[in-house]
Protein backbone atom coordinates (compact mmCIF):
# COMPACT_ATOMS: atom_id res chain seq x y z
CA UNK A 1 0.00 0.00 0.00
CA UNK A 2 1.18 3.57 -0.77
CA UNK A 3 3.12 5.22 1.77
CA UNK A 4 1.04 6.75 4.64
CA UNK A 5 -2.33 6.35 3.30
CA UNK A 6 -4.18 6.03 6.19
CA UNK A 7 -3.14 8.80 7.69
CA UNK A 8 -3.81 10.60 4.31
CA UNK A 9 -7.07 9.45 3.91
CA UNK A 10 -7.78 10.46 7.61
CA UNK A 11 -6.33 14.42 6.82
CA UNK A 12 -9.14 14.68 4.11
CA UNK A 13 -12.03 13.35 5.27
CA UNK A 14 -10.95 15.09 8.67
CA UNK A 15 -10.71 18.42 6.58
CA UNK A 16 -14.15 17.80 4.34
CA UNK A 17 -16.98 19.16 5.09
CA UNK A 18 -18.89 16.51 3.65
CA UNK A 19 -18.71 13.04 3.25
CA UNK A 20 -16.13 11.68 0.21
CA UNK A 21 -16.39 8.51 -2.09
CA UNK A 22 -14.06 5.82 -2.26
CA UNK A 23 -13.32 6.80 -5.83
CA UNK A 24 -12.81 10.65 -5.03
CA UNK A 25 -10.55 10.04 -2.29
CA UNK A 26 -8.81 7.57 -4.98
CA UNK A 27 -8.57 10.32 -7.33
CA UNK A 28 -6.94 12.74 -4.51
CA UNK A 29 -4.38 10.45 -3.29
CA UNK A 30 -3.65 8.96 -6.75
CA UNK A 31 -3.62 5.60 -6.12
CA UNK A 32 -6.34 2.40 -6.88
CA UNK A 33 -9.75 2.50 -4.78
CA UNK A 34 -9.20 -1.18 -3.57
CA UNK A 35 -6.67 0.19 -1.61
CA UNK A 36 -8.51 3.33 -0.65
CA UNK A 37 -11.00 0.72 0.75
CA UNK A 38 -7.90 -1.23 2.82
CA UNK A 39 -6.87 2.25 4.21
CA UNK A 40 -10.50 2.86 5.22
CA UNK A 41 -10.72 -0.47 6.79
CA UNK A 42 -7.45 -0.21 8.53
CA UNK A 43 -8.87 3.28 10.26
CA UNK A 44 -12.10 2.04 11.39
CA UNK A 45 -10.25 -0.97 13.20
CA UNK A 46 -8.17 1.55 14.32
CA UNK A 47 -10.62 4.00 15.88
CA UNK A 48 -12.83 1.10 17.04
CA UNK A 49 -9.43 -0.39 18.65
CA UNK A 50 -8.57 2.59 21.27
CA UNK A 51 -12.32 3.13 21.69
CA UNK A 52 -11.73 6.77 20.12
CA UNK A 53 -14.04 9.75 20.08
CA UNK A 54 -14.30 9.17 16.52
CA UNK A 55 -15.74 6.66 14.28
CA UNK A 56 -15.34 5.97 10.69
CA UNK A 57 -18.96 5.65 9.21
CA UNK A 58 -19.56 3.90 5.44
CA UNK A 59 -23.09 3.33 3.97
CA UNK A 60 -22.35 1.90 -0.04
CA UNK A 61 -19.47 4.29 -1.23
CA UNK A 62 -19.59 7.06 1.08
CA UNK A 63 -17.87 7.49 3.84
CA UNK A 64 -17.18 10.32 6.77
CA UNK A 65 -15.80 10.77 10.64
CA UNK A 66 -18.25 11.43 12.86
CA UNK A 67 -18.00 11.33 16.87
CA UNK A 68 -18.30 8.08 18.39
CA UNK A 69 -22.54 7.47 19.73
CA UNK A 70 -21.30 6.58 23.11
CA UNK A 71 -20.95 10.48 23.93
CA UNK A 72 -23.85 11.26 22.41
CA UNK A 73 -25.30 13.14 25.01
CA UNK A 74 -22.06 14.91 25.86
CA UNK A 75 -21.76 16.08 22.00
CA UNK A 76 -25.94 16.92 21.93
CA UNK A 77 -25.38 19.57 24.54
CA UNK A 78 -22.66 22.02 22.47
CA UNK A 79 -23.41 21.54 18.93
CA UNK A 80 -27.06 22.87 16.80
CA UNK A 81 -28.95 19.96 17.23
CA UNK A 82 -30.22 17.93 14.24
CA UNK A 83 -33.48 16.27 14.58
CA UNK A 84 -34.71 13.21 12.60
CA UNK A 85 -38.28 13.95 13.05
CA UNK A 86 -40.93 12.15 13.73
CA UNK A 87 -41.52 8.96 11.79
CA UNK A 88 -44.40 7.67 10.59
CA UNK A 89 -45.44 4.09 10.69
CA UNK A 90 -44.40 3.84 6.50
CA UNK A 91 -41.74 5.71 6.79
CA UNK A 92 -39.50 3.59 9.08
CA UNK A 93 -41.01 0.07 7.05
CA UNK A 94 -39.68 2.10 3.92
CA UNK A 95 -36.30 3.19 5.75
CA UNK A 96 -35.49 -0.55 7.30
CA UNK A 97 -36.60 -2.05 3.89
CA UNK A 98 -33.75 0.38 2.72
CA UNK A 99 -31.40 -0.01 5.49
CA UNK A 100 -30.95 -4.04 5.24
CA UNK A 101 -32.00 -4.80 1.90
CA UNK A 102 -29.78 -2.10 0.05
CA UNK A 103 -28.72 -1.30 -2.41
CA UNK A 104 -32.59 -1.83 -3.34
CA UNK A 105 -35.10 -0.82 -6.26
CA UNK A 106 -38.53 1.42 -5.85
CA UNK A 107 -39.77 -2.14 -7.32
CA UNK A 108 -38.31 -4.01 -4.71
CA UNK A 109 -39.48 -1.93 -1.96
CA UNK A 110 -43.16 -1.72 -3.36
CA UNK A 111 -43.17 -5.76 -3.72
CA UNK A 112 -42.25 -6.09 0.32
CA UNK A 113 -44.74 -3.25 1.59
CA UNK A 114 -47.66 -3.80 -0.62
CA UNK A 115 -48.01 -0.28 -1.93
CA UNK A 116 -46.35 2.16 -4.54
CA UNK A 117 -43.59 4.17 -2.56
CA UNK A 118 -43.15 6.97 -5.74
CA UNK A 119 -44.09 9.69 -2.57
CA UNK A 120 -42.71 8.40 0.70
CA UNK A 121 -39.29 7.62 -1.60
CA UNK A 122 -38.81 11.40 -2.51
CA UNK A 123 -39.93 12.92 0.83
CA UNK A 124 -37.46 10.43 2.54
CA UNK A 125 -34.76 11.36 0.03
CA UNK A 126 -35.49 15.30 0.56
CA UNK A 127 -35.34 14.73 4.55
CA UNK A 128 -32.00 13.42 3.73
CA UNK A 129 -32.77 9.87 5.26
CA UNK A 130 -31.77 7.88 2.26
CA UNK A 131 -30.27 8.55 -1.04
CA UNK A 132 -29.94 6.98 -4.49
CA UNK A 133 -27.40 6.19 -6.95
CA UNK A 134 -27.93 5.25 -10.62
CA UNK A 135 -26.85 1.60 -10.82
CA UNK A 136 -26.36 -0.13 -14.58
CA UNK A 137 -29.62 1.93 -15.49
CA UNK A 138 -31.73 1.39 -12.30
CA UNK A 139 -32.45 3.95 -9.36
CA UNK A 140 -31.53 1.87 -6.16
CA UNK A 141 -31.61 3.44 -2.89
CA UNK A 142 -29.77 3.19 0.81
CA UNK A 143 -30.23 4.70 3.93
CA UNK A 144 -27.91 8.22 4.29
CA UNK A 145 -24.91 8.82 6.48
CA UNK A 146 -26.89 11.19 8.34
CA UNK A 147 -29.54 8.65 9.00
CA UNK A 148 -26.74 6.19 9.88
CA UNK A 149 -25.52 8.47 12.42
CA UNK A 150 -28.56 8.86 14.40
CA UNK A 151 -28.78 5.27 14.39
CA UNK A 152 -25.21 5.34 15.81
CA UNK A 153 -24.18 2.33 13.99
CA UNK A 154 -20.92 2.46 11.75
CA UNK A 155 -22.38 0.48 8.89
CA UNK A 156 -25.86 -0.96 7.78
CA UNK A 157 -24.41 -4.50 8.45
CA UNK A 158 -24.11 -3.52 12.23
CA UNK A 159 -27.83 -3.50 12.29
CA UNK A 160 -29.23 -6.31 14.39
CA UNK A 161 -30.12 -9.42 12.79
CA UNK A 162 -28.65 -7.91 9.56
CA UNK A 163 -27.61 -11.54 7.94
CA UNK A 164 -31.22 -12.48 8.57
CA UNK A 165 -32.96 -9.48 7.04
CA UNK A 166 -30.51 -8.92 4.23
CA UNK A 167 -30.16 -12.50 2.65
CA UNK A 168 -33.60 -14.17 4.31
CA UNK A 169 -35.05 -17.03 1.71
CA UNK A 170 -38.61 -15.67 2.19
CA UNK A 171 -37.30 -12.61 0.75
CA UNK A 172 -35.48 -13.49 -2.00
CA UNK A 173 -37.96 -15.55 -2.66
CA UNK A 174 -40.36 -12.94 -3.03
CA UNK A 175 -38.29 -10.27 -4.90
CA UNK A 176 -37.06 -12.97 -7.94
CA UNK A 177 -40.50 -12.34 -9.21
CA UNK A 178 -40.69 -8.76 -7.79
CA UNK A 179 -41.84 -6.28 -10.38
CA UNK A 180 -43.44 -3.56 -8.38
CA UNK A 181 -46.92 -2.94 -8.64
CA UNK B 1 -66.91 -1.29 11.21
CA UNK B 2 -68.10 1.99 10.03
CA UNK B 3 -66.10 5.23 9.11
CA UNK B 4 -62.93 2.66 8.21
CA UNK B 5 -59.63 4.83 7.68
CA UNK B 6 -57.54 3.30 4.93
CA UNK B 7 -55.62 5.72 6.09
CA UNK B 8 -54.67 4.47 9.83
CA UNK B 9 -52.93 1.21 8.29
CA UNK B 10 -49.54 1.80 6.67
CA UNK B 11 -51.22 -0.60 3.62
CA UNK B 12 -53.05 -2.92 2.22
CA UNK B 13 -50.64 -6.11 3.35
CA UNK B 14 -50.70 -3.99 7.19
CA UNK B 15 -54.67 -4.48 7.12
CA UNK B 16 -54.27 -8.31 5.98
CA UNK B 17 -51.92 -8.98 8.98
CA UNK B 18 -53.35 -7.44 11.56
CA UNK B 19 -56.67 -9.03 10.59
CA UNK B 20 -54.52 -12.46 10.48
CA UNK B 21 -52.60 -11.45 14.24
CA UNK B 22 -56.35 -10.50 15.17
CA UNK B 23 -57.69 -14.38 14.64
CA UNK B 24 -54.33 -15.41 16.16
CA UNK B 25 -54.09 -17.71 12.63
CA UNK B 26 -51.06 -18.27 10.69
CA UNK B 27 -49.44 -17.03 7.67
CA UNK B 28 -50.67 -19.24 5.34
CA UNK B 29 -53.38 -19.68 2.32
CA UNK B 30 -55.88 -20.96 4.48
CA UNK B 31 -55.65 -18.02 7.02
CA UNK B 32 -55.73 -15.46 4.06
CA UNK B 33 -58.68 -16.95 2.42
CA UNK B 34 -60.42 -16.78 5.79
CA UNK B 35 -60.02 -13.23 6.63
CA UNK B 36 -60.85 -12.52 2.38
CA UNK B 37 -64.23 -11.58 4.03
CA UNK B 38 -63.14 -9.27 6.47
CA UNK B 39 -60.65 -7.50 4.14
CA UNK B 40 -63.14 -6.49 1.74
CA UNK B 41 -65.57 -5.35 4.29
CA UNK B 42 -63.23 -2.82 5.45
CA UNK B 43 -62.48 -1.94 1.84
CA UNK B 44 -66.45 -1.18 1.18
CA UNK B 45 -66.87 0.50 4.52
CA UNK B 46 -63.38 2.75 3.86
CA UNK B 47 -63.99 6.30 2.37
CA UNK B 48 -61.33 6.60 -0.41
CA UNK B 49 -59.56 9.88 0.07
CA UNK B 50 -56.89 9.06 -2.24
CA UNK B 51 -57.14 7.02 -5.45
CA UNK B 52 -53.52 6.09 -5.11
CA UNK B 53 -54.14 4.11 -2.03
CA UNK B 54 -57.56 2.39 -2.92
CA UNK B 55 -55.67 1.16 -6.19
CA UNK B 56 -53.03 -0.16 -4.16
CA UNK B 57 -55.89 -1.84 -1.56
CA UNK B 58 -57.34 -3.24 -4.12
CA UNK B 59 -54.69 -5.09 -6.24
CA UNK B 60 -53.76 -7.13 -2.96
CA UNK B 61 -57.95 -7.53 -2.93
CA UNK B 62 -57.51 -9.15 -6.11
CA UNK B 63 -54.53 -10.94 -4.94
CA UNK B 64 -57.06 -12.62 -2.02
CA UNK B 65 -59.83 -13.20 -4.18
CA UNK B 66 -57.72 -15.09 -6.94
CA UNK B 67 -56.95 -17.15 -4.36
CA UNK B 68 -60.18 -17.86 -2.70
CA UNK B 69 -61.39 -18.58 -6.15
CA UNK B 70 -59.07 -21.26 -6.05
CA UNK B 71 -60.70 -23.12 -3.40
CA UNK B 72 -64.53 -22.71 -5.42
CA UNK B 73 -63.02 -23.07 -8.73
CA UNK B 74 -60.59 -25.49 -8.53
CA UNK B 75 -60.78 -25.47 -12.49
CA UNK B 76 -59.85 -22.14 -12.34
CA UNK B 77 -55.77 -22.05 -13.09
CA UNK B 78 -52.76 -20.45 -11.71
CA UNK B 79 -52.32 -17.63 -14.54
CA UNK B 80 -48.56 -17.27 -15.52
CA UNK B 81 -46.91 -14.42 -14.37
CA UNK B 82 -48.39 -15.04 -11.29
CA UNK B 83 -45.30 -12.97 -9.49
CA UNK B 84 -44.50 -13.62 -5.63
CA UNK B 85 -47.50 -15.88 -3.42
CA UNK B 86 -49.93 -13.32 -1.02
CA UNK B 87 -48.11 -15.77 1.47
CA UNK B 88 -44.76 -14.57 0.50
CA UNK B 89 -45.12 -11.30 0.33
CA UNK B 90 -47.20 -11.16 3.42
CA UNK B 91 -44.03 -12.91 5.52
CA UNK B 92 -41.63 -10.51 4.16
CA UNK B 93 -43.51 -7.50 5.26
CA UNK B 94 -43.95 -8.78 8.73
CA UNK B 95 -40.66 -9.17 8.84
CA UNK B 96 -40.12 -5.66 8.00
CA UNK B 97 -42.34 -4.17 9.75
CA UNK B 98 -40.53 -6.19 12.84
CA UNK B 99 -37.20 -4.68 11.43
CA UNK B 100 -38.96 -0.97 11.77
CA UNK B 101 -39.89 -1.42 15.00
CA UNK B 102 -36.69 -2.28 15.80
CA UNK B 103 -34.88 0.97 14.17
CA UNK B 104 -37.60 2.86 16.30
CA UNK B 105 -36.02 1.23 19.31
CA UNK B 106 -32.07 2.31 18.03
CA UNK B 107 -33.38 5.80 17.36
CA UNK B 108 -35.35 6.41 20.62
CA UNK B 109 -31.91 5.92 22.59
CA UNK B 110 -30.41 8.88 21.04
CA UNK B 111 -26.71 6.87 20.68
CA UNK B 112 -26.27 9.38 17.63
CA UNK B 113 -22.96 10.44 16.27
CA UNK B 114 -22.33 14.04 14.98
CA UNK B 115 -20.29 15.05 11.96
CA UNK B 116 -17.71 17.61 12.05
CA UNK B 117 -19.45 20.86 12.34
CA UNK B 118 -17.57 23.28 9.96
CA UNK B 119 -16.43 26.25 10.91
CA UNK B 120 -17.83 29.43 9.47
CA UNK B 121 -16.38 30.51 6.14
CA UNK B 122 -15.86 33.74 4.31
CA UNK B 123 -17.21 33.58 0.97
CA UNK B 124 -15.08 34.13 -1.85
CA UNK B 125 -15.85 34.42 -5.40
CA UNK B 126 -15.03 30.97 -6.89
CA UNK B 127 -17.29 30.86 -10.43
CA UNK B 128 -16.34 27.47 -12.23
CA UNK B 129 -14.07 27.94 -15.24
CA UNK B 130 -16.32 26.47 -17.27
CA UNK B 131 -19.66 26.58 -16.44
CA UNK B 132 -21.48 28.80 -19.08
CA UNK B 133 -25.45 30.20 -19.06
CA UNK B 134 -26.47 26.98 -21.24
CA UNK B 135 -25.57 24.41 -18.25
CA UNK B 136 -27.90 25.98 -15.94
CA UNK B 137 -30.70 26.03 -18.69
CA UNK B 138 -30.21 22.68 -19.77
CA UNK B 139 -29.83 21.63 -15.64
CA UNK B 140 -33.40 23.25 -15.03
CA UNK B 141 -34.79 21.79 -18.37
CA UNK B 142 -34.03 18.53 -17.05
CA UNK B 143 -35.25 19.14 -13.60
CA UNK B 144 -38.36 19.98 -14.99
CA UNK B 145 -39.31 16.84 -16.97
CA UNK B 146 -37.88 14.36 -14.23
CA UNK B 147 -40.55 16.84 -12.57
CA UNK B 148 -43.39 15.77 -15.08
CA UNK B 149 -44.58 12.55 -13.80
CA UNK B 150 -44.07 13.42 -10.27
CA UNK B 151 -46.66 15.96 -11.04
CA UNK B 152 -49.08 14.10 -13.12
CA UNK B 153 -48.00 10.95 -11.03
CA UNK B 154 -52.21 10.15 -9.68
CA UNK B 155 -53.87 10.17 -12.91
CA UNK B 156 -52.47 6.43 -13.31
CA UNK B 157 -53.71 5.29 -10.33
CA UNK B 158 -57.33 7.18 -10.72
CA UNK B 159 -57.07 5.31 -14.19
CA UNK B 160 -57.29 1.58 -12.57
CA UNK B 161 -59.84 2.33 -9.99
CA UNK B 162 -62.04 3.83 -12.52
CA UNK B 163 -61.78 1.27 -14.53
CA UNK B 164 -62.56 -1.74 -12.00
CA UNK B 165 -65.54 0.19 -10.81
CA UNK B 166 -66.73 0.62 -14.23
CA UNK B 167 -66.41 -3.48 -14.68
CA UNK B 168 -68.08 -3.95 -11.82
CA UNK B 169 -71.22 -2.06 -12.87
CA UNK B 170 -71.04 -3.84 -15.65
CA UNK B 171 -71.60 -7.31 -14.38
CA UNK B 172 -74.15 -6.34 -12.28
CA UNK B 173 -76.00 -4.73 -15.26
CA UNK B 174 -75.67 -8.13 -17.08
CA UNK B 175 -76.65 -10.26 -14.06
CA UNK B 176 -79.57 -8.04 -13.54
CA UNK B 177 -80.46 -8.22 -17.48
CA UNK B 178 -80.37 -12.04 -17.56
CA UNK B 179 -82.54 -14.26 -15.26
CA UNK B 180 -79.33 -16.89 -14.49
CA UNK B 181 -75.99 -16.41 -15.83
CA UNK B 182 -72.51 -18.66 -15.61
CA UNK B 183 -70.05 -17.13 -14.09
CA UNK B 184 -67.90 -17.88 -17.56
CA UNK B 185 -70.57 -16.26 -19.51
CA UNK B 186 -69.95 -12.87 -17.09
CA UNK B 187 -66.18 -13.04 -17.44
CA UNK B 188 -66.43 -13.79 -20.78
CA UNK B 189 -64.50 -15.92 -22.91
CA UNK B 190 -60.88 -14.15 -23.19
CA UNK B 191 -60.76 -12.65 -19.92
CA UNK B 192 -57.33 -11.86 -18.00
CA UNK B 193 -56.61 -12.35 -14.58
CA UNK B 194 -57.71 -8.99 -13.89
CA UNK B 195 -60.96 -9.27 -15.30
CA UNK B 196 -61.98 -12.97 -13.33
CA UNK B 197 -61.12 -11.08 -10.62
CA UNK B 198 -62.50 -7.94 -10.72
CA UNK B 199 -65.80 -10.32 -11.72
CA UNK B 200 -65.40 -12.39 -8.63
CA UNK B 201 -65.03 -9.02 -6.46
CA UNK B 202 -68.52 -8.26 -7.77
CA UNK B 203 -69.91 -11.33 -7.68
CA UNK B 204 -69.30 -11.25 -3.67
CA UNK B 205 -71.18 -8.01 -2.82
CA UNK B 206 -73.94 -9.40 -5.30
CA UNK B 207 -74.28 -12.23 -3.17
CA UNK B 208 -73.40 -9.82 0.48
CA UNK B 209 -76.20 -7.59 -0.94
CA UNK B 210 -78.61 -10.49 -1.20
CA UNK B 211 -79.54 -9.39 -5.08
CA UNK B 212 -78.28 -12.58 -6.65
CA UNK B 213 -77.98 -16.40 -5.92
CA UNK B 214 -75.47 -18.55 -6.50
CA UNK B 215 -75.66 -22.70 -7.71
CA UNK B 216 -73.09 -24.74 -8.23
CA UNK B 217 -73.89 -27.48 -9.80
CA UNK B 218 -71.44 -30.12 -8.67
CA UNK B 219 -68.31 -30.07 -6.98
CA UNK B 220 -66.08 -28.46 -9.25
CA UNK B 221 -69.02 -27.30 -11.41
CA UNK B 222 -69.85 -24.15 -13.34
CA UNK B 223 -71.52 -21.16 -11.07
CA UNK B 224 -74.45 -20.10 -12.25
CA UNK B 225 -75.66 -16.51 -11.03
CA UNK B 226 -79.78 -16.05 -10.75
CA UNK B 227 -81.37 -12.97 -9.90
CA UNK B 228 -83.10 -13.38 -6.30
CA UNK C 1 -9.00 10.26 35.84
CA UNK C 2 -12.69 10.26 34.72
CA UNK C 3 -13.44 7.54 33.01
CA UNK C 4 -12.89 7.74 28.80
CA UNK C 5 -12.08 11.30 29.38
CA UNK C 6 -9.54 11.38 26.51
CA UNK C 7 -12.02 9.84 24.36
CA UNK C 8 -14.50 12.55 25.35
CA UNK C 9 -11.71 14.94 24.49
CA UNK C 10 -11.52 14.03 21.21
CA UNK C 11 -15.18 14.08 20.66
CA UNK C 12 -15.94 17.30 21.99
CA UNK C 13 -12.95 18.75 19.74
CA UNK C 14 -13.81 17.10 16.33
CA UNK C 15 -17.24 18.10 16.65
CA UNK C 16 -16.50 21.82 17.99
CA UNK C 17 -16.70 24.41 14.89
CA UNK C 18 -13.96 26.68 16.37
CA UNK C 19 -10.94 25.94 19.29
CA UNK C 20 -12.26 25.01 22.65
CA UNK C 21 -10.47 26.20 25.75
CA UNK C 22 -9.47 23.87 28.92
CA UNK C 23 -11.96 25.98 30.70
CA UNK C 24 -14.72 25.49 28.43
CA UNK C 25 -13.97 21.45 28.06
CA UNK C 26 -13.32 20.82 31.73
CA UNK C 27 -17.05 22.40 32.14
CA UNK C 28 -18.17 20.38 29.48
CA UNK C 29 -16.73 17.46 31.10
CA UNK C 30 -17.52 18.32 34.65
CA UNK C 31 -14.52 17.96 35.59
CA UNK C 32 -10.97 19.79 36.82
CA UNK C 33 -8.96 21.79 34.18
CA UNK C 34 -6.05 19.87 35.44
CA UNK C 35 -7.63 16.51 34.48
CA UNK C 36 -8.48 18.06 31.11
CA UNK C 37 -4.92 19.13 30.74
CA UNK C 38 -3.41 15.93 31.69
CA UNK C 39 -5.96 13.90 28.79
CA UNK C 40 -5.27 17.05 26.18
CA UNK C 41 -1.90 15.92 26.50
CA UNK C 42 -2.74 12.38 26.69
CA UNK C 43 -4.52 12.68 23.04
CA UNK C 44 -1.52 14.73 21.87
CA UNK C 45 0.79 12.11 22.29
CA UNK C 46 -1.45 9.15 20.88
CA UNK C 47 -1.65 11.43 17.25
CA UNK C 48 1.87 11.93 17.41
CA UNK C 49 2.66 8.03 18.22
CA UNK C 50 0.73 6.91 15.16
CA UNK C 51 1.32 9.33 13.15
CA UNK C 52 -2.04 10.55 12.53
CA UNK C 53 -3.62 12.56 9.82
CA UNK C 54 -4.87 14.78 12.39
CA UNK C 55 -2.88 17.04 15.51
CA UNK C 56 -3.87 18.22 18.23
CA UNK C 57 -2.92 22.20 18.35
CA UNK C 58 -2.65 24.29 21.59
CA UNK C 59 -2.00 27.97 21.65
CA UNK C 60 -2.45 29.66 24.96
CA UNK C 61 -5.34 27.89 26.34
CA UNK C 62 -7.34 26.99 23.20
CA UNK C 63 -6.92 23.81 22.05
CA UNK C 64 -8.17 22.18 18.41
CA UNK C 65 -7.61 19.45 16.14
CA UNK C 66 -6.31 20.26 12.72
CA UNK C 67 -4.95 18.15 10.02
CA UNK C 68 -1.24 16.68 10.17
CA UNK C 69 1.58 19.55 8.52
CA UNK C 70 2.58 16.56 6.56
CA UNK C 71 -0.14 16.32 4.61
CA UNK C 72 -0.90 20.38 4.31
CA UNK C 73 -0.52 19.96 0.32
CA UNK C 74 -2.79 17.33 0.07
CA UNK C 75 -5.31 19.02 1.76
CA UNK C 76 -4.81 22.11 0.30
CA UNK C 77 -4.93 20.67 -3.22
CA UNK C 78 -8.60 19.10 -1.70
CA UNK C 79 -9.58 22.58 -0.68
CA UNK C 80 -8.79 24.16 -3.30
CA UNK C 81 -10.58 21.41 -5.93
CA UNK C 82 -13.76 22.20 -3.73
CA UNK C 83 -13.84 25.86 -4.25
CA UNK C 84 -12.67 26.50 -7.06
CA UNK C 85 -13.36 23.39 -9.44
CA UNK C 86 -16.31 22.66 -11.57
CA UNK C 87 -19.94 21.96 -10.34
CA UNK C 88 -21.05 18.57 -9.40
CA UNK C 89 -24.04 17.38 -10.94
CA UNK C 90 -25.91 18.25 -7.92
CA UNK C 91 -24.58 21.77 -7.16
CA UNK C 92 -25.39 22.85 -11.35
CA UNK C 93 -28.86 21.44 -10.74
CA UNK C 94 -29.03 23.58 -7.34
CA UNK C 95 -27.84 26.41 -8.91
CA UNK C 96 -30.03 26.26 -11.77
CA UNK C 97 -33.10 26.67 -9.10
CA UNK C 98 -31.02 29.23 -7.74
CA UNK C 99 -30.84 31.08 -10.85
CA UNK C 100 -34.48 30.49 -12.47
CA UNK C 101 -36.99 30.77 -9.41
CA UNK C 102 -35.43 33.21 -6.99
CA UNK C 103 -35.92 33.72 -4.54
CA UNK C 104 -36.27 30.57 -3.59
CA UNK C 105 -36.49 28.96 -0.14
CA UNK C 106 -34.40 25.41 0.72
CA UNK C 107 -37.54 23.62 1.00
CA UNK C 108 -38.93 25.08 -2.31
CA UNK C 109 -35.88 23.74 -3.94
CA UNK C 110 -35.59 20.41 -2.58
CA UNK C 111 -39.09 19.62 -3.29
CA UNK C 112 -38.39 20.96 -6.81
CA UNK C 113 -35.20 18.92 -7.22
CA UNK C 114 -36.20 15.64 -4.58
CA UNK C 115 -33.21 15.57 -2.74
CA UNK C 116 -32.20 17.36 0.54
CA UNK C 117 -29.59 20.17 -0.41
CA UNK C 118 -28.55 21.63 2.46
CA UNK C 119 -24.32 20.84 2.09
CA UNK C 120 -24.48 22.31 -1.23
CA UNK C 121 -26.58 25.12 -0.73
CA UNK C 122 -23.61 25.99 1.90
CA UNK C 123 -20.97 25.24 -0.82
CA UNK C 124 -22.28 27.47 -3.14
CA UNK C 125 -22.73 30.62 -0.55
CA UNK C 126 -18.85 29.87 0.43
CA UNK C 127 -18.11 29.90 -3.59
CA UNK C 128 -20.25 33.35 -3.76
CA UNK C 129 -22.60 31.48 -6.65
CA UNK C 130 -25.86 32.36 -4.46
CA UNK C 131 -26.96 34.72 -1.76
CA UNK C 132 -29.49 34.91 1.04
CA UNK C 133 -31.85 36.85 2.48
CA UNK C 134 -34.09 36.90 5.13
CA UNK C 135 -37.42 37.66 3.75
CA UNK C 136 -40.36 37.89 6.28
CA UNK C 137 -39.05 35.24 8.14
CA UNK C 138 -37.76 32.59 5.60
CA UNK C 139 -34.01 32.60 4.14
CA UNK C 140 -34.45 32.54 0.47
CA UNK C 141 -31.77 31.74 -1.89
CA UNK C 142 -30.94 33.61 -5.48
CA UNK C 143 -27.99 33.24 -7.74
CA UNK C 144 -25.42 36.42 -6.97
CA UNK C 145 -25.27 39.24 -9.46
CA UNK C 146 -21.18 39.06 -8.90
CA UNK C 147 -21.83 35.34 -10.93
CA UNK C 148 -24.30 36.60 -13.01
CA UNK C 149 -22.32 39.43 -14.49
CA UNK C 150 -19.42 37.11 -14.90
CA UNK C 151 -22.18 34.62 -17.14
CA UNK C 152 -21.96 37.88 -18.75
CA UNK C 153 -25.61 39.00 -17.42
CA UNK C 154 -26.97 41.94 -15.73
CA UNK C 155 -30.50 40.02 -14.03
CA UNK C 156 -31.59 36.68 -13.88
CA UNK C 157 -34.75 37.64 -16.60
CA UNK C 158 -31.63 37.66 -19.05
CA UNK C 159 -30.65 33.99 -18.89
CA UNK C 160 -32.45 32.19 -21.91
CA UNK C 161 -35.83 30.81 -21.18
CA UNK C 162 -36.39 32.69 -18.27
CA UNK C 163 -39.75 33.28 -18.47
CA UNK C 164 -40.91 29.53 -19.25
CA UNK C 165 -38.88 28.18 -16.96
CA UNK C 166 -39.61 30.78 -13.70
CA UNK C 167 -43.55 30.45 -14.56
CA UNK C 168 -43.40 27.04 -14.74
CA UNK C 169 -46.75 25.19 -14.83
CA UNK C 170 -45.33 22.14 -13.48
CA UNK C 171 -43.09 23.56 -10.58
CA UNK C 172 -46.49 25.85 -9.77
CA UNK C 173 -48.42 22.68 -9.35
CA UNK C 174 -45.94 20.78 -7.90
CA UNK C 175 -45.33 23.45 -5.05
CA UNK C 176 -49.37 24.28 -4.75
CA UNK C 177 -49.58 20.76 -3.91
CA UNK C 178 -47.15 19.88 -1.79
CA UNK C 179 -48.16 17.04 0.19
CA UNK C 180 -46.12 15.29 2.60
CA UNK C 181 -46.48 11.73 3.42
Amino acid sequence: MKKNLVEKIESLLFASPHPLTVKRLASLLECDPDEVTVGIRELQEGYRARAAGVRLNQVGNEVEIVTAPEHAELVRGFVKDETTGELTRPQLETLSVAAYRAPVTKAEIEAIRGVNCGLILRNLMIRGLITSEEMSGETRYRISLEFLRHLGFSSPQELPEYERFHGSEVIEALLSGAKGI
Amino acid sequence: MYEVRLEQFSGPLDLLLQLILQEELPINSVSLARVTGAYLEHLRAAEVADPNEMADFLVIAAKLLHLKSQTLLPTLESLPDEGPSLEAQLSAYRAFVEAGKHLAGILSKGRWSYPRTAPPAVPTFAPPKNLRAEHLTAAFGAILTALEPVVRFPTEAIRRVISIKEKIQRIQALVAKHAAITFRHVVGGRASKADIIVSFLALLELVKAEAIFVAQSSAFGELTLKKR
